[in-house]
């Protein structure tokens, strides 16, 4: 699938969501990839986990719905959909070092061709460390797909050959969505396109990343 | 486009351990014969894989359940904290024939190594059986004073549980001390299937109450029985 | 002779952490805000006790709770997972200050640290926060081709934990995902004190709904509010 | 406190039960101990764990009582007392591995000076072994109670210098009842006779045992 322009946050969120598989189990992180959930359908019956205890979320509360006893892990208000269970904080982690979420979705500072993550220090002089669950996220879930700008405000590319960013975690990112372009990321074979929004070509990839793309658009 | 709501329920037992294979190692819920899936392990007995490795805190009372999947020969190994029972007559004649192996962990590193598996840890550090026979070999580390055995998870292809109530999504409650294993042995294995005496609307669990949640079960077959 | 009923219900906030020393370790339940055990905050900050080292998911909201605590200066050292908030302000400027010294962990990693003082467990591999900053200096090992860093028990000499309803025995029930780290901390915990808007007679929290079985509680202080 | 003659194995478990405090929380082993439970009162409040997950154990099921989902650690039915609460293996066993149950009360084929246990396993060539929760129980409680006769059925003393059974805990035992005396035991001070029962005397038990017994009956 190509489009014409590249995406936009918004559409980055529906075409990860339409990329969910029926009955998935999914982590939403913090941030972009909480929008996502605006995109999944009743039919998807997609069941959302959020690790501060629950499986099941519903959509962000409003008005009368608000209950302080009820926020999701960016400690925003939320609801509870049908079929929902509460537990402990570390049945909720357990549940996601052991490998039970099919998809954990997160932003990123920087992935490398091997699948490595930086998404929670900047590590910048003076910055307060702070890693609530991104790390247990990043070597919790099946598939850790990671959603981000292709390029920094200054256009450095964000997909690297190796991190210069606080390491997340190691080798545990899967897919990539950006704006331009879908990276998977395989270990043993590397990283392929997959697909491309946009005018954008994967030598236009290749350029702007020195990074060696496997070109899996199926145009190549 | 209508999708079709995802349901873990199974028409049958058959259905449910159609894709079991020779050598596969099964964790079987139950205490005795408290939260013992009877009917699972009647199918699995039915369905004839072989060579298979069991994990069970005992090895079968009776000649019902976990004792007649013993004696069908089917039961390579199994993996369990009290063989010996009064009514363990077939495990007792099995082991002493030479046609089973026997692994005994304490019972609470039996859970915990379980429960390793489910949560993701690659081992832990224990104070049950330091310095006794089941220790012997193992990796051992004081901390803090105080001596420890280094156990590691304990993983299996399939749990065969029993639970109380279930929902479409596998959601479970048990009942009383029939919970035992079946909540961390949901956890630990690639499948788990689940056998209930009833089968309840989504919604109808409480989601401060669930047990089990939805997310470690792949299977849930309906066994309806008059007392339940 | 006629005994004395036991019951762990203390009458007060104060009498319940009177005997809270200089130097105590104090894991404090929440995440942000839901969970928090305000009005026990409020009174260890009445108390007095300094030096403390305290252990939250988080390092304070806005002006109130465990930020006003921090504010007092009684805190030598937080261990959380993650400080940094939009309004955690009074800790940003009382670790710039110096004041504070700040232990991060990951929010599972401490969720397990926790987990494993309650049961009794002298430390386990995990994998989360292999090859990271947050790993530096810690033991690894490759089990079975993956990597892990050994992490310790971390217990506490109180915890002081918000539930939704107790019993004279201290039978807790939480609500929501205001659960989060109470039902661990509770096991952590050398004294465990619970606030909560309401007690209940023995025998009506359903059995199998208990989710801290009153073991863990030692003291429970009624905080009666309007809206709950 | 003495009394004329050794005890009954019920005026033992009467015994044991008079020595736990109020409110404690307590787990008693299969066999002999599991007795105690016939004399605790109900003023005690005492609090019965149960490591196939239960707290709260009430008396043994009769009749309609009787519910097959509803047993003990020795498999023979019982009740649930007001107040109890279920929880899964892990949940139990981590309750007692971490330190909560202020007593458990066990059988023993042995016990040495030092607090050592040998409770689960003859060691006979042929014997199935068979560990239960022996060995979680004794590592587990803050205080391990023993009971057991002083001798076996041949004479020879049960309380040693140096095992001779398999061990099922290294230094766990606090407290040995036998019908003929009340024994503490000390890692750092050794073994005292707290209490005597019938007309057997310290110098009697350091005969038969050959061990160096305090005397600590306050007559000694």
């Amino acid at each position: 699938m190509s489009t014409a322009a590249p995406l936009s946050r918004a559409e980055m969120a529906q075409r990860v969501a339409a990329d969910i598989p029926p009955g998935s189990y999914v982590n939403l992180g913090i941030g972009i990839p909480t929008s996502v959930s605006n995109y999944l359908t009743a039919e998807q019956d997609v069941i959302l986990h959020t690790e501060n205890g629950l499986l099941g979320m519903g959509p962000e509360a409003h008005g009368d719905e608000i209950d302080d006893d009820l926020i999701n892990a960016g400690k925003i208000p939320v609801t509870e959909a049908i079929g929902a269970s509460y537990f402990h904080h570390a049945d909720s982690f357990g549940m996601m070092r052991g490998g039970h979420l099919d998809i954990a979705v997160l932003g990123a500072f920087q992935v490398s061709i091997t699948g490595d993550l930086a998404n929670w220090h900047t590590g910048e002089p003076g910055a307060i460390p702070a890693v609530g669950g991104a790390m247990d996220l990043a070597v919790g879930a099946k598939n850790v797909f990671v959603m981000m700008e292709l390029t920094t405000k200054k256009g450095q590319p964000k997909l690297v050959e190796a991190l210069t960013y606080p390491v997340t975690g190691l080798g545990c990112v899967t897919r990539v969505y950006t704006e331009v372009a879908v990276f998977d990321i395989d270990r043993t074979t590397g990283v392929s396109v997959t697909e491309l929004f946009g005018p954008t070509t994967v030598d236009d990839l290749r350029t702007l990343t020195n990074l060696p793309l496997t070109d899996a658009t199926g145009k190549g | 486009m209508r999708g079709v709501m995802v349901s873990k329920i199974f028409d049958s037992v058959d259905a449910a351990l159609a894709d079991i294979r020779d050598g596969a190692t099964i964790m079987i819920g139950g205490f005795g014969t408290a939260g013992q899936p009877v009917e699972l392990i009647d199918g699995l007995i039915r369905h004839g894989a072989r060579d298979l490795t069991i994990v069970n805190n005992n090895a079968g009372n009776g000649e019902v359940g976990l004792a007649l999947l013993i004696k069908s020969g089917f039961v390579r190994k199994i993996i369990c904290s009290f063989p010996r029972q009064t009514d363990s007559q077939i495990f007792d004649e099995t082991y002493r024939a030479g046609k089973i192996e026997l692994e005994v962990v304490p019972q609470g590193n039996l859970a915990e190594r379980i429960r390793a598996a489910g949560a993701g840890i690659g081992g832990f550090f224990t104070p049950t059986g330091y310095g006794t026979l089941l220790a012997e070999g193992k990796e051992t580390r004081t901390i803090d004073g105080r001596d420890y055995v280094f156990e590691s998870p304990l993983r299996a292809d399939y749990a065969l549980i029993k639970a109380h109530r279930a929902d479409r999504l596998g959601n479970l409650v048990y009942r009383k001390t029939a919970r035992n294993f079946g909540p961390v042995m949901a956890t630990a294995a690639a499948t788990t299937i689940v056998q209930v005496p009833a089968i309840v609307e989504l919604g109808q669990l409480d989601p401060e109450n669930v047990i089990t949640p939805g997310i470690f079960v792949n299977r849930v077959v309906l066994i309806e029985k008059e007392a339940e």
